[in-house]
């Protein structure tokens, strides 16, 4: 299974085996549905803000593998965030993922994000990385 | 298996690896004759249908026609029956839902369905019912994945005007009891409608045996072109059910006054027809036909059987839907691994299946997974290629755990 | 001319004689690179889109959605266009009926068409009106076969909320002004649907400044494959839009509680879509905008120059539809012989023209004919042609005189 | 134009161009509307009876040299004839039609209608022929 190491890389593998910040917590401020119909992928995302700030982020649902790791990394990489540094980091992988395969991939931005750089060989499994960003992206523009 | 050489496309290779299509359920692939069938109405006898004096449009018209009568004849269809080409199963139901349902339904009447059913088979009569003040009823169904029949025969009654009920599940493969339900249903009253998607290519089908008085299958499920499907029903209820797209074709005489409409089947098939679909598919239930239906049914009745059992094997694999009556459909979960994750890596091995909700969001909501991997098998698929699909989960099952 | 190579059927002979084929607004014939990319799809790519994680579905998916833009570079559809595929312009017209008619018309309001509309863009909307208690109103034309613009304005009002209208009369080849229909018509809040069934294979479709809400066409019309049309509108109508066909496809999710829809384009195609309709279509525009639509009209219109001048000439002859804006459509009656007549001893001489109604009887009965004989032109159409059926008809006119 | 010689034959062509009991009589006791939307087709056949046989038969209309010849060989074919008799002159009319074009035609029973046998060839041509028999056999077999 060669090719699939593109896809499953390691720290997606472990994301996926153990998911980080994973369950509903005491208190949150906004709790956000992540929901990608097309393969049954869905989420609760709870926020809690400090002012602007993303203090911390949970999340529980079910998905696969790319959904769960992208989603739990998403609680790790936003602590101590401000909505637009959200934002902009979820523009930013989206943007990676829509482009072309051979593009480098600025790691200095996505930081560990750039383990789904190869799921630009498969776009339909794209909205599964997405689901969780999109649903908060999708709730914070909503407020800004 | 002499008949894969039949479908051009069992001949590549996906990433070196020949391909494994067990994604038959999804759609099927397309033997050289039904490729050839279009591209040679293409290539020498195109024209419009209904339309012209000239000898192609003549031509046309008459073999449009037979492949209408035809088609009739493969799902078993007598006289009492008529057959309207739409693009497929979904609008089918649709044009029913329609076309008997807006005239039928009145507020407090009910239409059954089954847990078992296809969105396609959902959706339309929770609108229906919606914009007519009925009530949808669902028959529930048991861990097996079966209908329970005692339920069915509770929820029937003088109030259910119409019952849809899948002939076979795309989600488990259960085969639901069509002829009782019909005849149950009958007694009261209400129309039957079977959603013969899943059936149509995988067993004989006989429409007058089976008594329901609407039979819908996709073009694309049964080794025929895309944008193809059939609606088989009783003339008696064309007769009576008002038009649904309206246009050129289905009607009989224009005035800005008043138009009045032509007869079943026409009055269902407004503007030009998919000619070269209703030409592809004739060729596929002939291609079928040839085979034999008997036949083709042993045959996937034989991979289910080895694949459920060898699938059963497999450590931390569950297979959802154990209906003593099943199609070849085999859906499981596995520990560890989503079935996205499955689909996936078996992809990389030349091996497709499908999976997620498969359009039967209510069977998993049943089940509580978000989720199925889904092998469904055509006339071609074969004993090595299960135990290819074995091997090659249980490497998957090595990745994730 | 080289391009006649690139369609197979222009190569056969009809009784010993090659085929004339002149009923281009019925259907036209297909380039060999729209039937390889149907069959090629078939071949080797077949899969069904939305729905798998393997490769062929994945790819499918891809090449299903990159051929709805490249439908809308086509229609020369701006970003807020989107792209419904259909099954033909008669679906495109019934969804909009459906789906913005029934949710905008109240009692009282009015629906605009004209006298020179084709079945499929009367009757929806005449059916649509009935069921609303809607007016529908109907802008008369000129001796000429032209919209009397002055009667366009009189009734067009605040009561007009859809304005439908032919790009191109497929009865008499006018051409309207659809730009200034579209104009006058948003500035009286209504909306337009164009149907460019028999415009969009003849000229260069510019959406964007034509200014219409809705455009529909289909593809067999456009050297495409049957059962398969577009439907290009306004994201932001197509947003206030409720569904038309509901199942697979079109949904979010789905519990028998409650059904959320996808956004359009998606929430407008319920079921499998005919996927390989999409990608011939694809192919189809891709042929003729290597050809240039410029090239295509500018060739036509020599036709119809050419052709309305020879068969003036012709004693007893009479062309019905004499616009100044016209298309490559030349219709037209005999003294002493029936359109049915002339068009089967045409036929005789592998000349294939249409004759009947047309589909648009309304159109017969202001010229106070009950039929016609129509020859309408494509890209591969032939000067040398012309002057076969110039011979034709003056042997025509010897047998029935 | 060889080929058209076997549709188009003499008797057609002359009653197409002469056709027999064309027009509006001063009465009729059953008027019957004979319509081909496919065509455009139309006529209108004027019944006389005189107890149980047709005494005059009268049409008027458009149509196409078959529509218009077969309509008025009708008027002409079953002037006193009984109901039951027109009603299988229809018959055997349509079966003709609908026969191989190679099987051999009674011209016992169906006359001069045996010149439209070349319309086999044409199957879209039939409902041309059938137009304004078909119409009078619905109206009869109505009262029948
Ligand atoms: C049971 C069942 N019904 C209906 C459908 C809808 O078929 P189509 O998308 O061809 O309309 C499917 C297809 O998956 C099906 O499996
Ligand atoms: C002007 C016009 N509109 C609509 C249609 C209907 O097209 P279709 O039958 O492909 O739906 C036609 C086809 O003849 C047409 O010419």
């Amino acid at each position: 299974m060669a090719d699939s190491r593109n896809l499953y890389e390691q720290v997606i593998l472990d994301h996926n085996k153990n998911p980080r910040n994973y369950g509903k917590p005491a208190a949150a401020d906004t709790i956000i549905d992540g929901l990608n119909p097309l393969c049954g992928d869905s989420f609760k995302i709870y926020v809690a803000f400090q002012n602007d700030v993303i203090e911390c982020l949970h999340f529980e649902g079910d998905g696969c593998a790319l959904s769960k790791a992208s989603a739990s990394l998403m609680t790790v990489l936003l602590e101590g965030k401000t909505r637009e540094a959200a934002l902009e980091l979820e523009e930013a992988l989206a943007a990676m993922l829509k482009s072309s395969p051979d593009t480098p991939v600025d790691e200095s931005i996505l930081g560990p994000l750039a383990a789904f750089s190869g799921v630009r060989e498969y776009p339909t499994r794209i909205k599964c990385v997405m689901v969780a960003w999109q649903a908060l992206a999708a709730a914070f523009s909503n407020r800004r | 298996m002499q008949l894969r050489n039949d479908f051009p496309i069992l001949k590549q290779q996906i990433r070196g690896r020949p391909l494994t299509y067990l994604d038959n359920a999804s759609t099927t692939q397309k033997p050289q004759c039904v490729i050839d069938a279009i591209a040679d109405y293409y290539a020498s006898e195109n024209a419009n249908v209904h339309r012209g004096i000239h000898r192609l449009s003549g031509a046309a018209t008459k073999r449009y026609e037979s492949a209408r009568s035809r088609l009739g004849s493969f799902l078993g269809a007598n006289s009492g029956y008529g057959i309207v080409f739409t693009r497929s199963a979904t609008e089918g139901i649709n044009l029913v839902a329609h076309s008997l349902g807006r005239a039928l339904l009145r507020s407090g009447d009910e239409v059954l369905v089954t847990q078992l059913e296809h969105h396609s088979n959902i959706v339309p009569w929770q609108l229906l019912c919606e914009a007519a003040g009925a009530k949808l009823r669902v028959v529930p169904i048991n861990e097996s994945g079966e209908l329970i029949m005692g339920e069915f025969d509770r929820l029937l009654n003088e109030r259910t005007r119409i019952v849809a009920v899948a002939h076979v599940s795309n989600a488990l493969g259960t085969i639901n009891p069509v002829s009782e339900i019909c005849r149950k249903a009958c007694r009261q009253n209400a129309a039957t409608l079977v959603d013969g998607a899943q059936s149509a290519a995988h067993t004989a089908i006989r429409l007058a045996d089976m008594g329901a008085d609407f039979f819908v299958c996709s073009g694309h499920k049964m080794y025929g072109p895309t944008g193809v499907g059939v609606l088989c029903g009783r003339s008696e209820m064309f007769e009576r059910m008002t038009p649904y797209q309206s246009g050129s074709d289905m009607v009989h005489s224009v005035t800005f006054e008043k138009t009045t409409f032509a007869p079943p089947p026409h009055k269902f098939e407004a503007g030009t027809p998919h000619i070269a679909g209703a030409f592809g598919l004739c060729a596929a239930v002939d291609y079928l036909d040839g085979i034999g239906m008997e036949a083709v049914e042993r045959h996937e009745r034989e991979l289910l059987a080895y694949g459920t059992q060898s699938l059963a094997a497999i450590p931390g694999l569950r297979i959802i839907g154990n209906a003593k009556q099943k199609a070849g459909i085999l859906s499981f979960v596995m520990d560890g691994a989503h079935p996205h994750d499955i689909a996936q890596l078996l992809d990389n091995e030349g091996i497709a299946i499908r999976s997620g909700h498969l359009c039967a969001q209510p069977t998993m909501a049943f089940f509580g997974v978000p989720a199925l991997a889904r092998v469904s098998f055509g006339l071609y698929n074969t004993i090595s290629e299960i135990d290819a699909l074995v091997g090659a989960l249980q490497k998957v099952r090595k990745t994730f755990i």
